[in-house]
């Protein structure tokens, strides 16, 4: 094994370095990537959009399938380019508005639903001292987000325990992310010492 | 006419053995050795609660059949066949025929179909397949093919797939729907009749003037992050809203902000957002809709292009506020590192812990979506505040009523109130 | 009329509520509205990104004409971005997709986006290191409980917290399990309820800061 | 004092020194942590190396896919190598069309640190050790299997007649299967525990990601599989053993990603403790005044 001749590879390489050099400081390197990241990913978001939805949900629908109902979002869309005109730029509310509403209306039943899970999952179906540290927690973590009370006396030292397991579950998953962070920067370790520099395979 | 049609069938079959040593496949009669496979039978019914298009099909698996696999074919109305499955093991019990729009040969509502059940120990064979879809004459019996034998079975009754105008599986989150909807109402009434309603102090917004105040001070732009989410998606939403108020403050002390945004939508909205926040303030002329600028739709490539803005424009207060993954600690260890204060919140909880240790306020879930109306303190927000408080106690109050009934009835084994939690706990799932 | 916010309230809370009851109509059409309003979403969202384009773009452009600030970078996101169309629009001729394992196109995806994207990913490993070392001190009680259990749970992931005690992986189980989960419950009931609030007060035209 | 001022005032881009130093060093010089053999791991060494006769049959699963890669690639090396030591046949199987270049990889790796290191016991592909050919059908393979395994495979993955090969001589069914090991991180270990341990009797063990290992915990309880090793943990734990009995030879991957996570998350704990150490100090500094 000895350095890579694949030129591909070794602008991968040196693309990653770039990257990494901005942990050092900004500079002229990491600019670079940067720029290149956002240039390139946007280049690459167009054509994807472009074959995806353009094509396959605009113009086969409508040439192939003589599907008129892809013209409302055309229509919509559209619409948002009046924003370049400004005495109707107003009109940029429609799509907008639409977008909004049927947003919020797919989120409320799927808020409903994950509610629904959650009691679910927190009813004690058998005693032990699980179930009821996990129950205490529930009850004090939901009273800590209590808005319209102020966290005084009573309902204030439940929130104090409520703040506890938050912190608590805060740490616990902070220290448990830290493998599959440092997974990542293996991974591209590998890449540099294993595909590039061919030192270890 | 089928007779006739057999009889060629058996003739031209009679022919082959004797033409060529292709694979025959013989009749063996409609005795069949073991007396279940006789009884063995597949029940075919419309899915409820869809929206039409599928039908589902349903065998017992008795122990005898355990080796069995089972291939299933559809017959129309028409005499149209198709092939539904090959080759699943009995032991399997069920089997749905369900196929997205796209596909021509989809069960279509109000069409009649019968389905025939074809049982064998071995796999049957791409020749066999071919025979069944194309000549076969089905009728019920034992069969062999290449020295395997193989049984047809009856068919099913004839089944139609039809669509539902409601589904029950739903009731449940329906009825509470109802509840929540009336719970908000009579708050938002109540609070429009006047009534003087409270909310409790949420650190992370007292400091908004302060970090505006302090960027001012050193003569930095503000930065406002809005995180990777669309337009559609609440905390985004939310996000927007406190933008609204972060602008306005932003306008009063006569200073910059930047809104590197995600989503096109996203940004389009901001832009207006900031421009309707400086009218309110008086100061319109301020307003510079190239500050709130689209990146990229790529999240790391986002993190890059923002990191690098923080790192030349050095803003002195940066707020995070939306729907933010992984990038979250990318961004907001940047932002430590240029020494600004940061104001952050989301409700994704697993990025929570770290915007918890790298920021010096972070809003926590809940307390994101009311900042907009601890902002504005309107009657009819704080209404909805109320309400769901007022929900929270409902919730609290199954918890404990869960618990008890627990404890009752499987700690102190009460077959009353086991059996009370056990309709608690089947009315839950949805 | 049309520039006043009321059309704009009034066609959310329509658009909003028929999202809503389509969730308990499995029947044609409610049954694939989610569907369809996700494609369409996505056709409003195209259009839209050439607004993005357009201010990005013009951005740098700017800069570019001007020679103000990093121009010189500008060239290289302008050239990155005319690059990529470009390559991809050749390839689709050539190819037929751009899309092809043997496209240049996918050579870009592979050999430029890929090493960025999980570089950028990457760094997260020394962001949380130097975010642990910062925030993780005892300076009260809440502060001292979450740097401990941090290093309970650190613990408990790798051989050493074996070596310790055989009961520490079991420990650290038992913590993500029952405390964390408790929190993690608390949290996302919160969030539900707020998620709730929200879209009540958007679709009943109380919050309407999104039409600015 | 200095020190304590040094700490304080500490510069993050030491943090990111230190910290790459400790990932990238057990890369270049591999340290080899201690670890301790947990159960379930121990409980596949020994079945592979007390209870299959020479010239007994091992299959391994392969049906994971570049994502989870890291964890299970070095799994299948190890229990591949291990099996070949004791001069047992190796059969490789996938339900999945991505695991056959998985299994492939592991085979010609496998192969060529065996025979470099072992001149006098040369393995063959074909003889010692195979791929069955992707065939579709997930379940329904690993019931047939249970049947005829050459018919229902007919070829070898490198397009070679079963029925010639040395490697499958008196192979019928899971008669002849001594131990299968399904290497995957998706539920399709559960095709394997309920098909083919369920219903033919076939020993199985399981190696399966670090996320994915505590579900497959009450299977091991209920003794339907007979060992499990879980994540990159795992498959240090088996690469230990495989040295320790001296017939390792190829690089301990698995180890080494071992050394680098062990070796961070000690620097974090010691970040941690430094970093109050100094902050008690100067705030007792700060009452002290």
């Amino acid at each position: 094994m000895a350095l890579s001749s694949n030129f591909w590879i070794w602008i991968a390489a040196i693309l990653t370095l770039a990257i990494y050099s901005f942990l050092y400081k900004d500079n002229p390197f990491y600019k670079f990537a940067e720029y290149l990241l956002v240039g390139i990913s946007i280049g690459y978001g167009i054509s994807v959009y472009w074959h995806n939805t353009i094509i396959t949900k605009v113009f086969n629908p409508l040439v192939y399938d003589k599907n008129f109902l892809v013209l409302i979002p055309l229509l919509l869309g559209l619409l948002m380019f009046s924003r370049f005109f400004k005495n109707v730029a107003y009109l940029s509310r429609i799509p907008i508005a639409f977008v909004v509403g049927a947003g919020t209306g797919l989120s409320v039943p799927s808020s409903f639903e994950f509610l629904f899970k959650q009691v679910y999952a927190t009813m004690p179906t058998k005693l032990d001292i699980g179930i009821i540290i996990i129950v205490i927690g529930v009850i004090s973590t939901l009273i800590y987000f209590f808005f319209s009370l102020e966290h005084k006396g009573f309902v204030g030292r439940v929130s104090r325990v409520g703040i506890t397991f938050i912190m608590v579950a805060f740490g616990a998953a902070f220290g448990y992310t830290i493998m599959a962070r440092v997974s990542l920067f293996i991974g591209r370790i590998q890449f540099l010492l294993s595909d590039w520099l061919g030192i270890i395979k | 006419m089928k007779k006739i049609f057999f009889f060629i069938l058996s003739i031209s079959l009679f022919i082959l053995i004797f033409s060529q040593e292709k694979p025959i496949l013989t009749f063996l009669g409609e005795d069949t050795p073991d007396s279940i496979v006789k009884n063995f039978t597949i029940d075919a019914s419309d899915i409820p609660n869809d929206g039409g298009g599928g039908i589902e099909l349903k065998w017992d698996s008795p122990e005898i059949l355990k080796d069995w696999f089972i291939s299933i074919i559809r017959i129309d109305e028409d005499g149209k066949r198709v092939l539904l499955t090959t080759d699943i093991p009995i032991l399997s019990k069920q089997v749905r025929d369900v196929n997205s729009e796209e596909e021509p040969d989809r069960v279509i509502d109000s069409k009649g179909y019968n389905y025939w059940g074809i049982l064998s120990k071995k796999f049957i064979t791409e020749e066999l397949l071919q025979i069944l879809l194309d000549t076969f004459d089905f009728k019920e019996g034992l069969y062999s093919f290449n020295d395997d034998t193989f049984f047809v079975l009856s068919k099913t009754q004839m089944v139609y797939s039809k669509a539902s105008w409601f589904n029950f599986l739903r009731l449940a989150v329906l009825i509470s729907l109802i509840i929540i909807s009336l719970t908000f109402l009579y708050y938002l009434n109540l609070a429009k009749k006047g009534k003087d309603l409270y909310i409790r102090k949420i650190n992370g917004l007292d400091a908004v003037e302060e970090a505006v105040g302090r960027s001012t001070e050193m003569g930095k732009p503000i930065m406002y992050i809005l995180g990777i989410g669309y337009v559609t998606d609440i905390p985004t939403i939310a996000g927007l809203t406190i933008l609204g108020r972060v602008a306005k403050k932003v306008a009063e002390y006569e200073t910059k902000i930047l809104v590197p945004s995600y989503d096109p939508v996203v940004m389009t909205t901001a832009q207006e957002v900031v421009k309707e926040a400086f009218t309110e303030a008086g100061r319109p002329d301020l307003y510079n809709k190239n500050d709130i600028m689209y990146i990229t739709q790529d999240q790391f490539g986002y993190a890059a292009g923002v990191d690098g803005m923080m790192m030349r424009e050095k803003p002195g207060a940066i707020f995070l506020q939306g729907l933010f993954f992984a990038e979250s600690l990318i961004l907001a260890e940047t932002g430590h590192s240029i020494g600004a204060i940061q104001i952050s919140g989301t409700t994704e909880t697993a990025q929570l812990p770290f915007f918890v240790a790298a920021c010096d306020y972070t809003l926590i879930g809940e307390e994101m979506m009311a900042a907009s109306v601890y902002l504005q303190k309107e009657p009819m927000m704080l209404g909805s505040i109320a309400a769901e408080d007022f929900l929270k106690v409902i919730i609290m109050s199954i918890l404990v009523l869960g618990f008890l009934l627990s404890f009752l009835g499987s700690g102190l084994k009460i077959e009353f109130f086991k059996n009370l939690f056990d309709i608690l706990y089947q009315a839950l799932q949805v | 009329m049309l520039k006043g916010k009321g059309i704009p309230v009034f066609i959310t809370f329509i658009v909003g509520t028929i999202m809503i009851f389509s969730f308990f109509i499995p029947h044609k059409p409610f049954g694939d509205l989610e569907k369809i309003s996700l494609n369409w979403y996505s056709i409003i969202a195209g259009f839209t990104m050439l607004l993005g384009v357009d201010s990005l773009i013009g951005m740098h452009y700017r800069k570019i004409t001007r020679r103000t600030g990093n121009w010189g970078y500008s060239i290289v996101l302008i050239a990155g971005f005319t690059g990529t169309v470009v390559i991809g629009i050749i390839e689709t001729i050539r190819l037929g997709t751009a899309f092809n394992e043997a496209s240049y196109f996918t050579y870009i995806y592979n050999y430029f986006i890929v090493p960025l994207q999980s570089t950028m990913f990457s760094l997260l490993a020394f962001f949380i290191a130097s975010a642990a070392y910062r925030a993780f001190r005892a300076r009260n009680f809440d502060a001292t409980l979450l740097l401990i259990t941090a290093i309970i749970v650190m613990l408990g992931r790798v051989p050493l917290g074996e070596q310790i005690s055989p009961n520490l992986p079991k420990f650290t189980e038992w913590i993500m399990q029952v405390p964390q989960m408790a929190a993690k419950r608390g949290i996302g009931l919160g969030i539900s309820l707020g998620a709730l609030g929200v879209s009540i007060r958007i679709l009943l035209g109380i919050e309407r800061s999104y039409l600015s | 004092m200095r020190f304590i001022n040094f700490i304080n005032k500490l510069d993050k881009r030491w943090i990111y020194l230190v910290l790459a130093l400790c990932i990238i060093i057990p890369f270049l010089f591999p340290i080899g942590f201690p670890m301790k053999t947990t159960a379930p791991v121990k409980s596949i060494y020994d079945f592979i190396e007390d209870s299959i006769p020479e010239g007994g049959v091992v299959l391994i699963g392969a049906d994971y896919d570049p994502s989870t890669m890291a964890e299970l690639h070095p799994m299948a090396k190890v229990i591949a190598t291990h099996a070949l030591s004791n001069n047992l046949r190796v059969l490789f199987v996938t339900l999945y069309p991505q695991g056959a270049g998985m299994a492939q990889d592991v085979i010609e790796n496998v192969l060529r640190e065996w025979n470099n290191s072992n001149p006098d016991n040369q393995k063959e592909l074909g003889k010692d050790i195979t791929l069955l050919a992707y065939v579709p059908g997930v379940s329904a393979v690993v019931l047939k299997m249970g049947e005829d395994i050459i018919e229902t495979f007919n070829e070898d993955g490198y397009g070679n007649k079963l029925s010639d090969l040395e490697v499958m001589k008196e192979i019928k069914n899971y008669n002849d299967i001594d131990l299968m090991v399904e290497l995957a991180g998706s539920a399709v270990v559960l095709t394997w525990l309920i098909y083919a341990n369920g219903r033919y009797g076939l020993n199985v063990g399981i190696g399966t990601t670090a996320v994915s290992a505590a579900e497959y915990y009450s299977y091991l309880q209920s003794k339907q599989a007979i060992g499990m090793l879980g994540g990159l943990k795992g498959a240090a734990e088996y690469e230990n053993l495989l040295s320790k009995k001296g017939v390792y030879w190829g690089r301990k991957d698995a180890t080494v990603g071992m050394d680098a996570q062990s070796s961070a998350h000690i620097f974090f704990i010691i970040l941690i403790v430094l970093g109050n150490i100094a902050y008690f100090v100067s705030k007792k500094q700060k009452g002290g005044r």
